[in-house]
């Protein structure tokens, strides 16, 4: 019951394996297989949930949701700008980076319920893709200002069409509009594999936050404490409001997982061709080779212990 | 049968630039190119292709010197400050030429 | 029940994608992972119901099937070079297109049947490689007469020892040799996946379709028109035949739809390589960007009801 | 029960289309995947049972096997030198391919037991990993002698960190740390799917074995000889040493396939780098163009047929 | 050591026409080639490499001056007016010349 | 302006020569490398990338023509008697050439 998931096993060993420089790699193509499955099964999953949703319930979570999006870079950013130091384009991309989300902890933080029987509402990929792009945007804006020469149509298409929004949005979408039995005959695939798919894909993210943690002690000690300490503020921030929106204490365990963590994939992609003069090390360092590590290892655990706390408190159940 | 003289402009780079590399190329009025899936290493660290992020590709383009010198500058001056990039020319003998002198 | 199939929105999902101009893109090793497992699974089903056919029933239809595939292509030909207006070499290249099959849409064809429950003729995968090659000998012929310089040899080897075919015959006689029982211990990658990788299979060829559109204007109505029209035509003929074949309403249809179906994988390989004269965007335009749509959004379903239209009339129930 | 099982069809069916020069072919990355989800799973499956096992019953085990693994290859290399007439380096480096494990055979051999519901000791995923490594070292000691300019380290690192022998340690690891339940979740992708996978391999190792056959008649009928005799003379070894050991009769059957098997990708790897001058087409023509199909078409039969004819000899049952 | 001077000819074309080309190089008497996937844009469109019809590769070969030439004339003979290709050479200096004789 | 000339070495080879390779470059002092898969055929026979064994690989260096030299040599002594082994090398402009002196 209380032991670890052999999925963490997987991003464990791939951490080892890349720290002893040996030759293990997903091949490049298999992983974006498996980040695309993921992607798909992910979406697909809170696609089906979201047709039992009376859309009087979805409307203020997504509000909220959005809203939160746009504030968590505010919070982040002058942090970074004055107490770490970082130049203004550092500062707003890692910004960034953090108040975006990450699939990968979101996948893990979903098994980890699972295999607990925990309840939480499906149709949270949804809240995915809503806390994805926000965060790009204010991101540009915290770098650039509101430049005239920002060329906003190019960063849309970036965002919005890049691979990770299309295959969830995808998913989502399919999963809508074929219902719980239209996808039973794509569920071996999607659903049947998912935790063993979910264990690969951390494999090759194992290997990849090893070669990330070997640029950490250029950093030094800020980026270090920035890695932890943000996730744990922004749980706490995620836990009340999935408390005050009534989700369930496993929703909002996740939705504090989702707050907690930093993206690595839509974000970095963005940052690199809107604000090219932020240094990508940086922010990969933090959110592959802190953040990410800190949340599946400890975090998730520890936010679904804050949830529960928070409900008992307020005498939720 | 001499063919003429023709540029071939060859960049290394981070894949993360490809589809806006292209645009420019294309915008340039090159005549065409061609594009590999690369990974090394040079001042801007290792990039093993490990993922998508660290990956690297070779574009290469065939063009008149008038349009290569004009291609490296835009280059040096659009990517040089930011992004991992290498530029390098030499002279080609080409098969049908005049597709090239653009 | 009458909803639509999450695999067509797979593919509704991959054209818009496309049409988005999305960076959404299978890795091409996994598109040629997921093509491979469709062609081995539809052969490996078919092969373990052919070992149940005795040969005085197979017979009949092999011989029927096979002269079916060399006059196709004869049919289109004449409305492709006089109504057309296209030279002889796209014609002929053309008429081999539709006189041969496409597997995708065969593929699509069973999981309509499977999904509602329709029975047909599980051997028919047989048919798929019997009438994916005259097609491509008549069109070398149609294109160049029986020339001495035509590389016979060359040609053979590039039909047969294609990947489609060999994947194809290669799943027959494993199936065939293994029986029911033997193919029991492969069946969960091969035909419980079936499903799911259908879905990305068609996700890819939206994807691909997509980019095929974006040349149909410059072709004009004609390809448009023939592109419909072809596969109607050729879908009587295959439901009359099926008919007369003694096959079920659902045999029928299939044959119908590989009738109407056109190749774009087996035959553009060929054709590139034998008639080089031939423009591959105009084939692939028709056959991808018109037919393939066509077929599997509304040919399928209309070529069942044709079929069940036929069985009624003549009693034949 | 008797007939052949499919994924033995997969491989004739691939050395058939090599043999036609096909255009067949497993793209290298989905090779890659194919080959690491084997190591991965036969890993996992020995890790889950390692943990049943009493370190009082593993420890005379491991010794015995790791000794072995060592005389393996001082067996092989007077044949090769003297008999064989090769040049020290070859005989080495032949010597260390026979003297090491071939995953793939192994793989068949537990698959072959599995559809014969045949009991074997599921832990002997762990022998693989401890006969792969010992004959690596003896064929270069044999090779150059305990040179001072052998780089032990570089090896050292070459052949522990090489993809084959970290994924089966990972799988070990990963199933001992999570037991039978624990591996529950992500059985579907790793066992579920196992023969299935290990189909798409043989494939590819037909395809691979055939381009070896060709390069055959160039090395003549000792080699072929070699090729056959040293894993029958190995299997009658591992069979004593298995039943010496207390395995079951599938256990002993296994050992003795262990035996009888050449490697084929970590020592090639291996002996490339540190014994470059040996020819790498003589060894792989001889494990892979013999060996391989020799063990998994008539060895792994007659090898289990020797496994209950010593026990019924000595009325072990 | 001054290398003795040696043709390297790069050639663009379709993925398709992979097999008919290596048989072909051999048949001229090459000594050997190289070949790499790539994908590009040129007179004929896009080939993005996203399926296989559509997708380019990157040959090139080492060889002597009347090699190089005697292959140019024939791929320009044989492919260019039906095929999306394109060619060019440069001089190299190659270590063990005496390899690339022919 | 005129873009100070620089050497380009390209080798092809086996795949399994990649990491050590890469270890020789480095500790030669050269300014980085550039490296694609690749199939192809020479002296040792075909070698068609099917699997792992049988794949070989492009490098490109960038440097110095004194490090071209030096680079040139070690390989020659070190890996040609036994390894699959073409190298060649041409000269170059390059952008910011004083990135390669080494
Ligand atoms: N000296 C060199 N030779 C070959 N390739 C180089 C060299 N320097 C850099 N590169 C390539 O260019 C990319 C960007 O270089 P840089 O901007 O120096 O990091 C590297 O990742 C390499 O692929
Ligand atoms: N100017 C150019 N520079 C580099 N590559 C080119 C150029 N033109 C064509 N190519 C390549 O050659 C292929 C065929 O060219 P084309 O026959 O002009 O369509 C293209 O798909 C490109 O990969
Ligand atoms: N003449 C050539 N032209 C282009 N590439 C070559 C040539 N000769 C050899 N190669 C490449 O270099 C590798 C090793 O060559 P070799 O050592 O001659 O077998 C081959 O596998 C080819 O990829
Ligand atoms: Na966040
Ligand atoms: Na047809
Ligand atoms: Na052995």
């Amino acid at each position: 019951m209380n032991s670890i998931d052999p999925v963490i096993w997987f991003f464990l060993f791939g951490l080892l394996a890349g720290a002893l420089k040996s030759e293990l790699r997903l091949p490049s193509q298999v992983y974006d297989f498996v980040s695309m499955l993921l992607l798909l099964t992910i979406g697909l999953k809170g696609g089906v949930e979201l047709a039992n949703q009376p859309f009087s319930v979805l409307l203020p979570q997504i509000v909220v949701i959005v809203i939160a999006g746009f504030l968590l870079p505010f919070i982040a950013f002058p942090a970074l700008r004055y107490l770490g130091k970082f130049t203004r384009a550092d500062s707003a991309s890692i910004a960034a980076h953090y108040g975006s989300v990450s699939v990968g902890t979101f996948a893990v933080a979903v098994a980890y319920m699972n295999s607990r029987n925990i309840i939480f509402e499906e149709h949270m990929a949804l809240f995915v893709v809503l806390l994805e792009i926000p965060a790009i945007l204010v991101g540009i804006i915290l770098a650039k200002g509101v430049s005239k020469k920002t060329q906003w149509s190019n960063v849309a298409h970036e965002v919005m069409l890049g691979k990770g929004v299309m295959f969830l949005v995808g998913g989502l979408l399919i999963g809508w509009l074929s219902g719980p039995s239209g996808v039973e005959s794509i569920s071996p695939l999607f659903f049947g594999l998912f935790k063993g798919v979910l264990a690969l894909f951390l494999l090759e993210m194992g290997l990849i936050t090893s070669t990330q943690l070997s640029s950490l002690k250029r950093y030094g000690f800020f980026l270090l404490a920035f890695g932890v300490i943000t996730p744990l503020c922004f749980a706490i921030f995620g836990t009340l409001i999935g408390t005050g929106l009534g989700l369930s204490v496993g929703g909002s365990a996740i939705l504090a997982t989702l707050f907690a963590s930093a993206s690595y994939i839509a974000v970095p992609a963005a940052m690199r061709i809107s604000v090219p003069e932020a240094n990508p090390t940086l922010s990969l360092t933090a959110s592959l080779g802190i953040t990410f590590p800190f949340n599946i290892l400890i975090g998730i655990p520890l936010y679904y212990w804050l949830a529960n706390y928070v409900y008992t408190t307020l005498a939720l159940h | 049968m001499k063919n003429q003289t023709t540029k071939l402009i060859t960049i290394f780079t981070e894949a993360a630039l490809e589809s806006q590399l292209v645009r420019d190329i294309d915008r340039l009025g090159a005549p065409g190119y061609t594009i590999t899936n690369a990974r090394g290493r040079g001042d801007r660290g290792l990039r093993g292709a490990s993922w998508e992020a660290n990956a690297n590709i070779r574009v290469e383009i065939i063009c008149s010197p008038t349009m290569a010198a004009t291609i490296s500058q835009y280059l040096q001056e659009t990517y040089y400050d930011n992004y991992a990039m290498v530029t390098f020319s030499n002279e080609i003998d080409v098969l049908r030429p005049e597709k090239f002198t653009s």
